[in-house]
């Protein structure tokens, strides 16, 4: 069976292609035009459309315990729960995994990454991503407060043997790459400290947030996992100390690949009588100086959403400000986490300029294979106000009348109006399909090219951004239609991308010795097995870089 | 000498066909009660105090009348008190402030909003504070108290009353005899008789005020001066209004709550003093005006007449 | 014009949702849509017009002839007018109604004012549980406006109260305004259980007393306020009579767990 | 080996499939319910509920309710197990026996000092039990371990008493005299890391919150967090049941979206009232079950199964022995996929389930999510 996609204007900036031809499909993959014109069993007409590879969302919190959590706090934001009264910013998503599926396909994106998975909720999170249909499905496993890591560090043991426990994790985990959030930070928080900082040592192990990271940052590298460490800074969202700490993590870095993940909530200053306002700029331009560093972004948008994070300490503190006024917080072995609700207000300063700093470091960051679309979901705000984020980074008169119904006062304190940067469609692609996929160091998706993975998103051209990234014309999702003008017409269910990896055996004999002493628990109660999700093809494997 | 007409001549009481000018007042009223009419009063009469002139003393207040138990919020005796201020934010700060230092101070005080309005100004809501986070509040049947644990018991006062930005302020009456006794009692009886009609207080001492005043002075700063025109003593060293019969003058001020109830008040007034005739009283009643240029209410004695 | 009369056909079979049949919304409606209102609340997507027999036309004033414990939701959301319900109804009876009048002959199920923000609500049988409370996961209970149930009322009436007034003449059930925040609630009979649980702030008033109560409600002594007067007077003007007279009632406060600012009066 | 049944008849499960998703197509309201010890069998009992227009229940929910409720109402701040093996210095154990049915927990928690924590480390756990006059299973723990009794249902009033405590608030008499609750509500307050274990089974939804607001206060000033235990798979299901429809189980699909109500859609409730008629259940109970109140599809693991009443019944194989399954594990605090004991030819529920709910998806939904 050829399918062939006719006529479309293709923007693959992968490939170098922004120009009208056809695309071909056949048993999933995209492949090269037929020698003989004509000789498609299937033609779909894609005239006046733009052909794009389907979109990768790196950083989304979609499956696993604390997204659970977050369900079970917030029953009253649910669109079917009886009796609720109006619509809400966060009953759009749906709040099941099976609508989380259904949402992102409509979207055009094929490809998402949970990226907070605790060793823990392994299973979990797997069980979860099993039951969201038509996406594919990838997970980055949290380390950096756990007493193994740390106590590895403390005792001075090998890189070797440090990247061991490292893989061991992420085989276990069935993961795509490795997060490190607040590093070590959680682990202090546990002994009462209430302030910690990049070369705070966590007590106990006398080991600082710096030798953790550096520690992970080495293990990634040098196990050859493609993706390089995920990182969650040191105190996220707090005025002044944020934007120290993304700044001496981007110092930290030191020529080895890093990425900074939701980097708005590090870009507040401590200026003005509320003592708050956007380092934006300054930390734009110092990513933009160290090209070892990627970022994404963690817009946000106003209304009501939650905010669900494996850093203890800051979610803890987070808590005076929930919204409604309940929360759920987590001591767990390592991470933990906590879960709090949010509603971010257009008529609030603060929210006004965090809104405002996210734009900033959108439009600011030169390079947009080095920045990334994303929400945070559900931190930032749901992934359901995608449209409207594309619409604001691509047109500027739409971003002049959101700045318009901003209290005043906030304008004094960003450069967004001076912004005249609007994004093209060519570097949308690029940093929603080929920066992400190199990133994740999955080649089979991203692009257009031979041999690729059907995952192809078809759009309908809009003045409307929003319109026209809000509802795809087509969605392709291996070779198979799943999306037709805007509405989902079938539902096989995707993959979760797993790291090609094995890990040593005797670090297996050892966690299993360490994880039953130290815990009283069973290290195979780690250990996802694909017989556990009941999908035919649970996964599909990435090679680590050789 | 400038002689101002002869408007009537009743019970050989000379009236002024003059009239008196008057200037929109924002005005409130409230409700104190108490355990008896005599704490009510104390209340009251404190809240009251230093409250003869808006430029002085920030606003002007005074009991309209005392309730009966049966006329009040309670059930306890009470009394109903008026005040007036330049505009509602004054008039709040003044109200607020007083209610605060003679209300809630008072044993067994209670304050209600006696005036329905869509505007209001706070009463509890402005000094709830007080109770430092032990402060109740309390809505039902359309209505919202505070209520103020102190070490009596516990202070109740409404959160709000309305306020009338029609209300009126320098209502007067000028009474002029031959000596003071005279004017005194001339005086006495209009301020009875005044007080009978609703809307309306009089400031000043026993509602009767001497110095009657013009705008402005040969001082630098002095915003009102000595009303020379009427000052018996100055007969001759000024341009006098006064007759030769008129050995004193005494003055009558009026706040009402409507323009009706000043009117309504002056008419009591007069009424009193012809009544009472010249020779216990009054030979003559005026009023006081700055030529008609400055106050949009001007209540004409002719029209006020018995 | 009469009024707009939903006569029930028989005793239905399922629950039905009568949550679109308010003034709000069918002032605008004409008979054959509003007999086309889905009602049902399963897979037959029952309509109005198969469970009820329709007649009148005047919306501001709704009735429901024959009531049935499985008609849920009837006057949730109102802002305005009347319905009258001439039997038992189901649970969330005038949830987060914000006006209008709402009565019921008979008894109500669970969560009946849930969330109440104005209008009045008056209940001549019994009512379920948490009364004027709030609904999973909610933050508030009833914010406003009055609720009175001549009858029992079930468990956990007032549950996170915020502002307004419910009178129950009767008893209630375990644990009446537990997390109360504000507002005031008056049993005329006996409160099973422990009330006032984690209240925060308000007023309770228990004429027939309470089971027992938490050791964190601390006895306050005999007290004769005046607001106890003022709002036996004023919810006399509400609801025609009230089972206190405001003369001096025992007072505890608590639950000092929490803020402890509640307040529970009891007859002296 | 017949594993279907008809009417008592034997009959292939694909004759036994197509009949039982007949009777649910047919049914008004069908209720899915069981024990759900498997959450491969919840996943599906899920799609069952869903393409049947049904109610998805467990049949002891009930049992968790009030933590539920709890914890959507107030939130809490919460521990693993395994975090108060290693961290926590003091432990308050509120009730008479929040173990029982906990007991591998237990172990995990006491059978060390804890080892974690600069303050923590190398003394030994104190251990409060508020509730029993004996120590009970806890004679045997490491530790120093006391009691302070209390009457069962006075154990949220004790919570109560010692946040007052915390607070400097007044208090009354209650379970424990003034100074015994100053002075433990202080032995909180001065902990390393004060974990409070409950068993949310036993306490009501008010109570819980209370425990959630008592460490709420500690950790102003300290650390501390509650553990609350639940034996049994139920919480387990709950959880499952939340990513697949949204909320913790009782959720009814009679409209298509998920409906959730604790009330409402209480299977058994649903049943007694005559709501539901018709009912496909998943049981472990080896005897015999009277089911003749509505029409049943009885899924047991009972040796020669019997439903009393039953229209259609399927013998299944118990989850973790004859096939594998994957379940909460309150140890781990999350999902562990367990091995088949021994390799037999017994039906996974779940994969019954999944057939049944395939072939009411053809029916309706012919373009869904059946599965390849």
């Amino acid at each position: 069976m050829l399918t062939c996609l006719k006529g479309g204007h293709v923007v693959d900036p992968a490939n170098g292609i922004d120009e009208v031809r056809d695309i071909f499909i056949k048993d999933g993959k995209i492949v090269d035009a037929p020698a003989e014109a004509g000789s498609a069993n299937e033609t779909v007409d894609c005239s006046g459309m733009v052909v794009m590879a389907g979109a990768i969302d790196i950083h989304s919190h979609i499956a696993g315990g604390h997204v659970n959590t977050a369900r079970l706090l917030l029953p009253e934001w649910h669109r079917a729960f009886s009796a609720r009264p109006g619509e809400t910013a966060l009953s759009k998503v749906g709040w099941t995994t099976k609508e989380t599926g259904l949402r992102y396909a409509e979207m055009g994106f094929t490809t998402v990454v949970e990226p907070a998975m605790g060793p823990q909720a392994a299973l979990h999170a797997h069980l979860e991503l099993a039951d969201i249909p038509i996406i594919d499905k990838a997970t980055l496993v949290v380390l950096g407060n756990d007493d193994m890591l740390m106590s590895m560090i403390r005792d001075g043991e090998s890189d070797e043997a440090i990247a061991d426990y490292v893989l061991w994790t992420v085989d276990a985990s069935k993961a795509l790459g490795v997060k490190c959030i607040n590093a070590g930070g959680s682990a202090a928080f546990k002994e009462n400290v209430r302030s910690y900082a990049f070369d705070t040592e966590v007590p106990d192990y006398g080991v600082s947030s710096r030798q953790i990271l550096k520690t992970l940052q080495k293990a990634v590298t040098d196990a050859g996992i493609p993706h390089p460490l995920h990182v969650h800074c040191n105190n996220l969202g707090v005025p002044g100390a944020s934007a120290d700490a993304a700044e001496a993590t981007i110092r930290a870095s030191e020529g080895m690949p890093l990425h900074l993940a939701h980097i708005q909530f590090y870009g507040y200053g401590i200026e003005g009588r509320r003592g708050f306002s956007s380092k934006g700029e300054e930390l734009a331009r110092l990513i933009n100086e160290n090209p070892d560093v990627t970022v994404d972004i963690g817009q946000v948008m106003f209304g009501q959403t939650v905010t669900i994070s494996s850093d203890e300490m800051r979610q803890f503190a987070g808590r005076a400000q929930a919204s409604p006024g309940k929360s759920i917080i987590m001591d767990q072995e390592a991470n933990g986490g906590g879960v709090v609700p949010m509603n971010y207000k257009e008529k609030s300063f603060f929210n006004a300029l965090q809104w405002a700093i996210g734009l900033e470091l959108f439009l600011l960051i030169e390079d947009p294979s080095r920045v990334f679309f994303t929400t945070d979901h559900p931190n930032g705000a749901p992934f359901t106000t995608y449209p409207d984020i594309f619409a604001l980074l691509m047109d500027r008169n739409v971003r002049e009348k959101w700045i318009e119904a901003l209290p005043k006062s906030v304008k004094k304190w960003t450069s967004l109006p001076e912004i005249e940067r609007e994004y093209t469609l060519a570097e949308i692609a690029t940093m929603t399909r080929a920066a992400p996929a190199k990133l994740l160091g999955t080649r089979d998706r991203g692009h257009l090219g031979s041999g690729a993975t059907a995952d192809i998103s078809v759009y309908r051209p809009n003045d409307d951004k929003a319109k026209m990234f809000g509802a795809a014309a087509y969605l392709f999702k291996d070779g198979v239609k799943v999306v037709e003008n805007g509405a989902v017409v079938a539902k096989p269910y995707g993959r979760a991308l797993t790291l090609k990896t094995h890990s040593d055996a005797k670090m297996g004999s050892r966690l299993d010795r360490y994880f039953d002493e130290a815990y009283g628990l069973q290290s195979r109660w780690f250990k996802v097995e694909g017989s556990a999700l009941r999908r035919e093809t649970p996964f599909r494997e990435v090679p680590c870089l050789s | 000498m400038p002689v101002i007409e002869l408007a009537a001549t009743i019970n050989g009481v000379r009236i002024d066909d003059d009239f008196a000018e008057a200037f929109p007042m924002c005005g409130t009223a409230i409700q104190i009660t108490a355990i008896n009419e005599k704490w009510a009063l104390e209340a009251a009469t404190k809240m009251t105090g230093f409250a003869t002139s808006v430029i002085a003393c920030g606003c002007e207040g005074g009991i309209e009348r005392v309730l009966s138990p049966e006329e009040t919020r309670d059930g306890r005796p009470g009394v109903r008190v008026l005040f007036f201020g330049f505009d509602p934010g004054g008039l709040e700060s003044q109200v607020t402030t007083r209610l605060g230092q003679c209300i809630l101070t008072c044993p067994t005080a209670a304050c209600y909003a006696d005036y329905e309005a869509e505007t209001t100004i706070d009463l509890g809501s402005a000094i709830r504070y007080f109770a430092d986070g032990f402060q109740v509040s309390k809505k039902f049947a359309g209505k919202h108290f505070w209520r103020m644990p102190v070490m009596e018991g516990e202070f109740l006062c409404e959160a709000k009353t309305g306020y009338t930005a029609d209300g009126v302020g320098g209502g007067n009456l000028l009474i002029m005899a031959r000596d003071v006794r005279g004017a005194l009692a001339a005086s006495e009886a209009a301020v009875e008789a005044m007080k009978a009609v609703p809307g309306v207080i009089m400031p000043f001492p026993g509602g009767i005020v001497r110095s009657g005043s013009k705008v402005g002075g040969k001082y630098k700063g002095m915003m009102a001066s000595t009303n020379d025109a009427y000052c018996p003593t100055l007969r001759g060293a000024t341009d006098s209004k006064l007759d030769d019969d008129i050995g004193s003058v005494l003055e009558i001020v009026i706040d009402g709550m409507t323009a009706d109830a000043v009117s309504a008040a002056m008419a009591a007034g007069i009424k009193a003093i012809t009544d009472l005739g010249p020779d216990q009283g009054a030979c003559r009643i005026g009023a006081g005006n700055y030529g008609g240029g400055l106050g949009p209410h001007h209540f004409k004695l002719k029209d006020l007449l018995p | 014009m009469s009024a707009l009369t939903f006569r029930l056909k028989g005793e239905p079979d399922e629950r039905i949702d009568c949550s679109s049949l308010v003034p709000d919304r069918l002032k605008s409606l004409g008979s054959s849509e509003i007999e086309k209102l889905p009602v049902g609340t399963t897979k037959r997507g029952l309509v109005a017009g198969d469970v009820f027999e329709i007649s009148g036309d005047d919306a501001a004033d709704i009735r429901f002839e024959g009531g049935s414990s499985r008609l849920d939701r009837i006057g949730e959301r109102m802002s305005e007018g009347a319905i009258r319900v001439s039997g038992d109804a189901g649970f969330r009876v005038g949830r987060v109604m914000s006006g209008g009048d709402l009565q019921v002959e008979g008894s109500v199920g669970d969560l009946c004012g849930s969330g109440l923000e104005g209008g009045c609500i008056r209940v001549k049988g019994d009512c379920g549980a948490k009364l004027g409370g709030p609904d999973a996961g909610e933050m508030k209970g009833m914010s406003g406006g009055t609720i009175r149930v001549h009858g029992n009322a079930g468990e956990r009436a007032g549950d996170r109260m915020r502002r307004g007034t419910i009178l129950i003449d009767g008893d209630c059930g375990k644990d009446a305004a537990s997390r109360m925040i504000a507002g005031t609630l008056i049993v005329g009979g006996h409160a099973r259980g422990a009330p006032g649980r984690l209240m925060k702030r308000g007023t309770l008033l228990l004429m027939g007393g309470a089971e027992r109560f938490t050791p964190t409600f601390v006895d306050a002594g005999v007290h004769d306020l005046l607001i106890l007067k003022l709002m036996a007077d004023g919810l006399r003007e509400t609801f025609g009579d009230v089972p206190f007279d405001g003369s001096a009632m025992r007072k505890m406060s608590g639950d000092t767990a929490v803020l402890g600012l509640g307040e529970v009066y009891l007859p002296a | 080996m017949t594993t279907a049944w008809i009417d008592g008849q034997p009959v292939s499960s694909g004759e036994a499939i197509r009949e039982a998703a007949k009777l649910l197509s047919m049914s008004r309201l069908p209720l899915v319910t069981g024990r759900f010890d498997d959450i491969s069998a919840l996943r599906e009992a899920a799609r069952v509920a869903g393409f049947s227009g049904g109610v998805l229940d467990h049949s002891d929910l009930g049992r968790v309710a009030p933590l539920i409720e709890a914890l959507r109402d107030n939130g809490i701040i919460r521990i693993s197990p395994g975090e108060v093996r290693r961290r926590a210095d003091r432990v308050l154990v509120v009730g008479a026996d929040p173990f029982a049915g906990s007991e591998a927990v237990f172990e995990q928690i006491f059978a060390v000092d804890p080892d974690l924590g600069a303050k923590a480390k190398g003394g030994q756990r104190e251990i409060v039990l508020l509730g029993p006059d004996e120590p009970g299973r806890f004679s045997e723990v490491k530790g120093h371990v006391r009691t302070v009794g209390c009457p069962a249902d006075q154990l949220g009033d004790a919570i109560g008493v010692l946040r007052a405590g915390l607070g400097g608030k007044p208090f009354g008499d209650g379970p424990f005299e003034e100074g015994a609750a100053r002075a433990l509500a202080g032995w909180l307050k001065d902990a390393a890391f004060a974990a409070i274990v409950f068993d949310a089974t036993e306490l009501d939804a008010i109570s819980i919150e209370s425990v959630a607001g008592l460490v709420s206060d500690l950790n102003a000033e300290t650390r501390a967090s509650a553990l609350p235990l639940t034996a049994g798979s139920v919480y387990g299901a709950a959880e499952g049941a939340i990513w697949v429809t949204g909320f913790p189980l009782r959720t009814a699909f009679g409209r298509g979206d998920p409906e959730h109500d604790m009330m409402l859609n209480d299977g058994a409730w649903l049943i007694s009232s005559g709501e539901s008629d018709a009912r496909i259940m998943l049981s472990y109970d080896e005897t015999a079950l009277d089911v003749a109140d509505v029409p049943t599809i009885l899924l047991s693991t009972a040796e020669e199964p019997a439903g009393e009443g039953a229209r259609v019944i399927f013998k299944i194989g118990r989850p973790g022995v004859d096939h594998p399954m994957v379940h909460h594990e309150p140890r781990f605090g999350s999902f562990v996929s367990t091995p088949a004991e021994h390799h037999g030819m017994a039906t996974n529920a779940a994969d019954i389930l999944s057939a049944i709910a395939d072939q009411l998806g053809k029916a309706h939904h012919s373009n869904d999510e059946a599965r390849a």
